[in-house]
């Protein structure tokens, strides 16, 4: 079609065709949503972490909604690497949608692991890494927090793995542009921003937290400027794409994402408001392209001016 | 544009749940803090079971963001209705629907309760809202000359909702309330109990508060009756995709959306209490 | 009155008729509510930063809207302590409520001073160390986010003054408990919690920060999850009161906060919103108190079971 | 029970801001992209002088959580007008409330105009919604023998609003439109040069986008006439306690929404850009 801007993207050795992802763990493996999107049109479909045994995840209740956002304890209850390489992959390899698979461990080992056994699985474009979860005991937010530790994991699935490495940050520090620095000088080839900010919500009636966990990931509408901050900061300190994720509800928010600096955006939370989300984004981003009068999309990326 | 999208994709055209625009035809109170919403949803009637529930989006501009899950109470044509307690506020901004208004809504969703072929007479169970699965249950039952008695609680006769429907079908119907206003006084387990020990029922469906369907289905234990429950769960996605909504059960963990909200009570593990806070 | 619950809390030397403080910054010195509040309901006034000489605050917009929250890069504009003293004080004084100033500074120097010069000033009934704006460039986040450099802040003003000191702690760092430690350490009498998250919006037509200063602090209720967790964290990891704010719209949440372990709690944007917001939470719980037949409202402070 | 507060507590009753539940009277779409709305406003209406404002809550339960400030039209008994642009959330909210909803604000706010007791003819000068502000002024000069001229500008013929006020007491209205759809083709600012040239003004009151007012002011600089212009900042408190509406002044920062929002056009450093994004 004349006219039609160029949507793909580039994020390390993968050619998106546009720049919508799913955010992980709210789309599960893309099954659920088969019904609502048309996995051939999205960017790439970001799995559910995966551990390398199963995990049960947290107690109920799990979530608790909040002004404008939801605080979840999910926990990471995934059935691990075995039964997502069957099942999962199984079915997403049926699919016209490249897959980024989003993994958790406890151990630097376990992260490896799964990279190393995955690294020659056709049906796996890239990884990210999750050290930013704040709902797992060890692992997760542990390492997302401390730059020695979590580069540690990042170089350790750079030596396991060839496809394309994303390494997802936690926004829950101090300053996110040195650890995102460490994370690229130990092999990672993008970066991936925001996981959720740890919150918490109270039943005044029962005097108990809301959660089982008592604390939860925040995510939604609510964390969208903290995230799209954070993208801005990261974006300025390093060389390696950027996915942007945090609230993002429409093409509009996404824009802001790209503007500040973002090469890919994740829909999360708002997939369980509408399950048309990204359909809707993957539309209005390419409008809003053409009505700019882009011949890239990629014109758009730390298109700000300050 | 998105409208009712997806339905095909699968080879199972019309199987599967969609999202709908929906027309609300009728809102009304019609019990203490309780309104029954009339929706035209072409789709989501012509498929639902008995059982199933949609999930409902009542918040666009609003300050909370989550759909709100409910059991359709009957479809008839392309009618379904919901029988709903007004409680936060979700609930709220659904009372203050009128008609001609236009929600959204992903439906039908979930595993309903499933009618063994052998069942001659059931026992249907219902603690307040609890009603509102077991409104389509008693009349597809009735439909399949299944015969049907009803045990129903509720805190006081204002609050006692589903009885004109238990009625029309049922062969009989007996009520307790907390306060005695209605029928006897004291929880629904008391007629239970009585009912169980006549020894007639072979299969009891049972839907109320969490502690109510725990008690029955210990009965039923008992008894050596199968008992089926429909248990709720704060919901996120309400497709299977979140996790948010898992009941422990004998095989791990299921999410209450997808292989629920009806479980076989002999599979849930009751002593893992998941019970949203409900005031 | 028989069977009123007794609403009064301690903070340092302190006794507050209720729980109920002004957040600054948001409240001016109370003149401009005096249509709307009754001063003398409150617990405290909890003054607009002030500074040893006047500042200009950045450029304008410094406001814009997010959901369920807003924006603000004010960058602490007041007329510095002279004109503070004389027009604010000299107001403030005529009213019946205790008053905390909330000091400001570039220098360590700079806020020891003006501790030093309001430490005679029987006006003043106690100080909040702002050491947490993400508004300004020196000084501000830089000091809070930073331990030795904040804790030399702290011992600089407890030096300067016997009055009653405050810390008020920035959420944009990774271990607030940590943090709050060496602040009591450093001579604080009681922490308070959260200042504003640092957050971005951008208008996308004109493809700039909605805000002049490019990044803002984000209050309102989107923060509230977060400020509950933090409020919480702190009030666990140390023996000093702790004084709770983000978010804060009405009287459940100020009873979240003091669950969690807030002394008292202050009221920050929602003043913008409902100028009468203050009192309804006065208002709301006393009689929260009331209904749960507490003796003393000090009973709720971290009375949640987990 | 807040209700109307404070109001007294300063002695000055009656002439303090106060918060103020109002009805909705009516609310119609009176131009392309323009709603006039009239509120049952006791207290504001009987104290409102024109150019001051009224700060609305139209966004409860919403996901947005700021008022929004409008100017008061025109005050009638005790009633407000609002002509309000729809431009984003807030106003679209506002567009959808109907005669007896009630919504709060707090009112009335602000400096208004002046009007110097010498002024013998007065020059209104409007850019769009900038005859908001301006229609209770046109009264009120009219009504104090002071004669009005009136330089109209607007997109389109569809956008110009305000007309019939300026016209019932006007000795003259000159219009100019963008597109040439009413009156003479390009801005307003033409018109206002010829009508300054005639010399016979001895006062400019200037409202509408800030580069209007701004080229407005610099030609009254020229010829020497007094001009007081109304300007436009987010506003957050709206009463002065949180400093989100400075105006860069030739006495430092002043507040809009105190000490404004009508300034003398001399005061005002016009080479700050403060002025927020619109689309
Ligand atoms: C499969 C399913 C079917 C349901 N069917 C019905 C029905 O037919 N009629 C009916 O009145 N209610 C039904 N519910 C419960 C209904 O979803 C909640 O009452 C409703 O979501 C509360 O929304 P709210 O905004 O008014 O309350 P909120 O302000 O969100 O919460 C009020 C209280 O209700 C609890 N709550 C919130 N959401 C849920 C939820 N999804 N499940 C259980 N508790 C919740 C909260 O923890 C809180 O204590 C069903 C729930 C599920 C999971
Ligand atoms: C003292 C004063 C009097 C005003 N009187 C009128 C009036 O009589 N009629 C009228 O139509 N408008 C008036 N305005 C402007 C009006 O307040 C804004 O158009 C309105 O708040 C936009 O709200 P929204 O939610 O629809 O737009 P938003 O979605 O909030 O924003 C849409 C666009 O409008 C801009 N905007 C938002 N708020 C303001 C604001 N307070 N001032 C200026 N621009 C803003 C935003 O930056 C954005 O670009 C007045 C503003 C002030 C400060
Ligand atoms: C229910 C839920 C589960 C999540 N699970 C994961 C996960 O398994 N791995 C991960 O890296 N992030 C996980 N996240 C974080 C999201 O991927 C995303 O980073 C975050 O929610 C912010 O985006 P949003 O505001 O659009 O949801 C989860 C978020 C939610 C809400
Ligand atoms: C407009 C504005 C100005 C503020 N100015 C100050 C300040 O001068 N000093 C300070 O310590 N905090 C300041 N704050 C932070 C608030 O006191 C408070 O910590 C924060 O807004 C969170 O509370 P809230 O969500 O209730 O507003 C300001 C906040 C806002 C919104
Ligand atoms: S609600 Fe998401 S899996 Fe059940
Ligand atoms: S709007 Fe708050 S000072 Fe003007």
């Amino acid at each position: 079609m004349t006219g039609s801007p160029d949507m793909s993207v580039v994020i390390g050795s993968l050619t998106l065709r546009n720049p919508v992802l799913t955010a992980s763990g709210t789309f599960a493996s893309g099954r659920e949503y088969a019904d609502f999107v048309d996995l051939s049109r999205l960017g790439a479909v970001v799995t559910k972490g995966v551990s390398l045994k199963p995990w049960a995840g947290n107690a109920s209740p799990r979530i608790a909604e909040t002004a404008c956002g939801m605080l979840n304890s999910i926990g990471l209850q995934n059935p691990g690497l075995a039964v997502f390489t069957q099942k999962d992959l199984g079915w997403l390899e049926t699919q016209d949608v490249p897959v980024i698979v989003n993994v958790s461990g406890h151990t630097v080992d376990e992260y490896a692991e799964i990279c190393r056994r995955l690294d020659s699985d056709s049906r796996v474009d890239a990884f990210e890494i999750n050290i930013s979860c704040p709902n797992v005991d060890a692992g997760g937010m542990v390492f997302g927090t401390s730059c020695p530790d979590a580069a540690s994991v990042v170089s350790a699935c750079r030596a396991a793995t060839s496809k394309t490495l994303i390494v997802k940050l936690s926004p829950n520090v101090t300053d996110n542009t040195e650890i995102a620095r460490a994370f690229v000088d130990a092999g990672a080839d993008a970066v991936s921003l925001i996981n959720t900010l740890l919150g918490m919500a109270i039943d005044i009636e029962k005097r108990r937290p809301k959660l089982a966990r008592v604390v939860g990931g925040l995510s939604g509408p609510a964390i969208r400027p903290v995230a799209l901050r954070m993208v801005w900061q990261v974006a300025n300190a390093v060389d390696v794409p950027v996915i942007g994720m945090g609230g993002i509800t429409n093409s509009r928010d996404a824009v802001e994402f790209m503007l500040a600096g973002a090469t890919a955006v994740a829909v999360g939370t708002a997939n369980f408001v509408d399950p048309t989300t990204t359909m809707r984004v993957v539309d209005g981003l390419t409008e809003y392209a053409r009505s700019e009068g882009l011949v890239r999309v990629e014109e758009l990326i730390g298109a700000l001016e300050t | 544009m998105t409208g009712c999208c997806g339905a095909g994709e699968k080879g199972h055209a019309g199987e599967r749940p969609s999202l709908e625009r929906v027309d609300v035809l009728s809102n009304e109170r019609i019990a203490e803090g309780v309104g029954l919403m009339i929706l035209h949803a072409r789709h989501t009637a012509s498929l639902v079971e008995p059982g199933q529930f949609v999930h409902l989006r009542v918040d666009k501009g609003r300050d909370f963001i989550l759909r709100r899950p409910f059991s359709v109470h009957r479809a008839r044509g392309e009618q379904i209705e919901i029988l709903y307690q007004v409680l936060g506020q979700g609930t709220l901004a659904m009372a203050e629907l009128s008609c001609s208004d236009d929600i959204d809504l992903i439906g039908p969703l979930g595993h309903g309760w499933d009618v063994p072929a052998d069942v001659n007479h059931a026992l249907l169970v219902s603690g307040g809202l609890g009603a509102a699965p077991l409104g389509g249950l008693a009349e597809k039952l009735a439909r399949e000359g299944v015969a049907v008695t009803c045990a129903m609680g509720a805190p006081t006769q204002e609050r006692l909702v589903g009885l004109d429907v238990f009625e029309a079908v049922a062969r009989r119907v007996v009520i307790a309330t907390d306060d005695g206003s209605e029928g006897e006084l004291g929880f629904v387990t008391g007629p239970v109990e009585r009912l169980l020990a006549e020894g007639s029922f072979d299969i009891v469906y049972a839907c109320g508060p969490e502690v109510m369907q725990r008690a029955v289905a210990a009965m039923c234990a008992e008894v050596g009756v199968r008992c089926q429950v429909s248990l709720e769960r704060l919901m996120a996605c309400g497709i299977g995709a979140c996790l948010s909504c898992v009941v422990t059960t004998k095989d791990g963990l299921k999410r209450a959306c997808v292989e629920g909200p009806v479980f076989d009570a002999e599979e849930v593990c009751w002593d893992v209490s998941e019970i949203p806070p409900k005031h």
